[in-house]
């Protein structure tokens, strides 16, 4: 069902776990099948650097598969380069994901946005294209392909 | 090749060697029609004639009432429509439950599209539908109720015997989805008043794609796939010869090894239930404590997510499902936790294991020593548990 | 054991040793249910997928398009069924030919009884429908037009393309029965504008209980059979992984050797047909003399009756049929000879012999010696051959 890669970073998640006194704290749910992200960061705040990324998920496969790549991806880069982090990129660097776990990566894109709006609103800045995270994350049903 | 350990025999299960066996000579030297006329096909007809005189004698049943079909989606949706159609003149409103296998479910929905009025019962704790609220729901204009007679996730095994008395009382059409049950439990259908009842090969090491629907002599159920006049002109089609033998060929195996299996399973079953309920934290276990098919154990493990758990599962070589597999391809929690109260993030978090006759207590205990790992290990990643920790750690503290 | 000639290919055929040696490892071993997550299923549905990709190519289609039924029934009325309710809000008129196969045209009528019309268009002599007939049939409320592609008695293959664009045309759904064509004649639903097609795994020496329904992309056809998610929520119930297993392989192994098997077959048929006709008198041969069948052979011998000659047939080995072997439970004269337009004592008098890949000449020469043998010796029986001979007589001596 899912590809090497992702079965990859199912098996052996990168950067899970907590960063105490972190810069900025999302927490996001997926209102569409109950799964629970959270993503830590740890900013410097002269840069705007990506020090450092921890993240905890409560989801399927796919969910945990794209945080850990995602904490990747956005880890040493900038808040300006993080926010080109979307769930394309995130799929696209996994390899794919089944069409019915699409979904499932825009909670990491979601969270992690969530932890920079927690670290604009803490430091009183604002972030270029960031918008007020929702508390529920759903797409459209996909309508079943005929 | 790693070793698997199969735990999920609720999904499928194995075709036992000698089905395979008894089902060989029908594809390549006994593969006539079984509508022909010459010699050659009669080996084929005397085989389907012994398939359906077993199935008569396992249920009590005689062999006029026994349909072949091609597995128990098929024989719930043709019980359901044809019974819906057949008496559509005495009344629309039909009976069945909340946690019914999508195959009866989804045809009930359509039904309702059709101008059909369902009733769907709701379930105790436990996942026993209750009787009174059965009596309650009966009207002057009700056809049909549709009670499985086992549910195939939580395995609880409902009053059939006190549900068909009411049909009976009231004159109501009785049908049983029994996929789950049939060959694993004693069914008589007389006793229990079951007017209909479905049944699948797959389920009870038979093969995959045969079934069958018994249908009481006299109930005016027209057919469901129209076509050639197979099965006494109500089940159109070629058959499924190699199947039609495979299906006899399990009943007979089941039957036969029926209640020293399921007490086999028993013991392995309870003994995998109290070790995951005395060494795992934060564990429910689904289903009737007792009143439970022999096979199954279903529980919901707190703050971790089901899919995770199977794949992690999976990597140690053992296959479970969360919920049903049927249904695999949707998203949303089990009707059936949600039915018997679970809140949604605790139904995710759910394993069903189902066990088998080759199934043995080194499997169960290599299980239990790998869930314990996994769902610590997943546990360590779950927002949702550092919360509980820390508002524990809180209480603790204040 | 005597040796059985078996012509009777129309009816079922012998599963391919090959077809069954590759089904057998997903009963015992790879036998997990495809809609699990496990790895352990993952056979399953890598070979579900590669039958599907072989269909699909076999036909131009894409695989999505491919959808697995229990048989060519199943399809037919899925088919019917499904696009009559679907396209209701549009018309309920559906069109189809008086010599369908009953799984269409029960279907037809069962859906006559919920409010549509049917027109069954008529046939030549030779057995082909008329596309004329047809442009003149259609009306701003026509739905569906369902003509085969090659009819189960008398062979004759159908104008499919000419049909194709007239519901091109008038932007009507086009679905064509093609379970004795398939794999016997080469398919490219694009260019016979085919929207759907039926298809049975056991005309093509694969297994019972297996078949497909293709329903081109973007049609808005329903489910027929509700339930679990399988078939991308389109066909519910387990899926019969190794039937499905089955039916690719005979499709790859019939496509390779299609058109050498019909150059093979075609050879065989003609010299059965120049026997017969030219050394028993007073017969008819049903259906195209060319546009048909290259395994299909259908004769009517007047003043005998078709169940007499098929027992004496049976009894020198000879298997042969009269009408389709699925009707056989009716005593009616087939209704594809009456719309041929034979009187019915002659309808009766019909054989029907289909020719399979194992079938020799020295088969087709024996069976032309016992026909000749057993026409005589019934005819010497026959009353109405007595009359015959005496007018004849008559008239001679006159
Ligand atoms: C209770 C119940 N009913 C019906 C079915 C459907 O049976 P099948 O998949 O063989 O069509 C199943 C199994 O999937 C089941 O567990
Ligand atoms: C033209 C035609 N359509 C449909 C069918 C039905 O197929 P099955 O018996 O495999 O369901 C048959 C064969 O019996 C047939 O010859
Ligand atoms: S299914 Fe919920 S996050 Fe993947
Ligand atoms: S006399 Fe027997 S079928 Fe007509």
């Amino acid at each position: 069902m899912y590809s090497d890669k992702v079965m990859d970073h199912f098996e052996h998640p990168r950067n899970v776990g907590e960063i105490e006194n972190a810069s900025g704290v999302g927490t996001v749910g997926n209102a569409k099948c109950g799964d629970i992200m959270r993503i830590y960061l740890d900013i410097d705040d002269a840069t705007h650097m990506i020090r450092d990324c921890k993240f905890k998920t409560f989801g399927c496969g796919a969910a945990v598969a794209t945080s850990s790549m995602a904490t990747e991806m956005v880890k040493g880069k900038t808040i300006e380069e993080a926010m080109q982090v979307t769930n394309k990129a995130v799929m696209e660097a996994l390899d794919g994901l089944p069409p019915v776990k699409v979904h499932c990566s825009l909670l990491a894109e979601e969270a992690i946005h969530a932890a920079l709006w927690d670290y604009a609103e803490k430091h009183d800045i604002k972030i270029q294209g960031l918008e007020k995270p929702k508390s529920d994350i759903s797409e459209h049903d996909e309508d079943e392909e005929y | 090749m790693k070793k698997v350990i199969y735990l999920d025999n609720a999904a499928t299960t194995r075709v036992r060697p000698e089905v395979v066996e008894a089902m060989l000579p029908y594809f390549t030297e006994h593969y006539g029609n079984p509508s022909s006329v010459y010699d050659f096909s009669t080996p084929c007809k005397k085989a389907m004639a012994h398939t359906r005189e077993v199935i008569a004698g396992s249920l009590g049943a005689s062999e006029n009432e026994i349909y072949f079909t091609n597995g128990g989606t098929e024989a719930d949706n043709w019980a359901l429509k044809a019974a819906a159609e057949a008496y559509a003149s005495k009344g629309k409103h039909i009976i069945t439950t909340q946690i019914e296998h999508h195959a009866v479910l989804h045809t009930g929905q359509y039904l309702e599209k059709l101008g059909y009025e369902v009733t769907y019962l709701p379930v105790d704790e436990n996942g026993v539908v209750s009787v009174d609220a059965l009596k309650k729901a009966v009207r002057p204009d009700t056809i049909l109720i549709s009670v499985m007679f086992a549910n195939n996730e939580i395995g609880t095994i409902e009053p059939i015997r006190e549900i068909g008395e009411v049909a009976k009382e009231h004159g109501i059409l009785f049908h049983t989805d029994a996929v789950q049950a049939y060959c694993h439990e004693p069914i008589n259908v007389d006793e229990l008043h079951i007017d209909m009842l479905s049944a699948s090969a797959h389920k009870f090491n038979g093969p995959k794609g045969v079934g069958f629907l018994y249908i009481r002599k006299g109930l005016k159920l027209r057919s469901f796939i129209h076509g050639g006049a197979q099965e006494r002109k109500r089940r159109a089609g070629t058959e499924n010869v190699p199947g039609i033998v495979g299906l006899g060929k399990a009943v007979e195996l089941s039957l036969a090894s029926m209640e020293e299996n399921k007490k086999k399973e028993t013991e392995l079953r309870d003994h995998l239930i109290h070790r995951v309920m005395t060494e795992i934290p934060y564990v429910r276990l689904n289903g009737h404590p007792s009143q439970r098919l022999s096979n199954n154990a279903n529980f919901s493990f707190q703050f971790i997510e089901g899919e995770s758990l199977l794949i992690m599962l999976d990597m140690a070589g053992i296959c479970g499902s969360s919920g049903s597999a049927c249904t695999s391809g949707s998203l949303d929690p089990s009707h059936v936790l949600l039915a018997i109260g679970l809140p949604h993030e605790i139904a995710h978090g759910s394993l069903r294991l189902t066990l088998g006759e080759e199934t043995t207590m080194e499997d169960i205990d290599y299980t239990v020593d790998q869930l314990k790992r996994i769902v610590e290990r997943l546990r360590s990643m779950s927002p949702l548990y550092e919360d509980f920790v820390k508002s524990r750690e809180k209480k603790e503290n204040q």
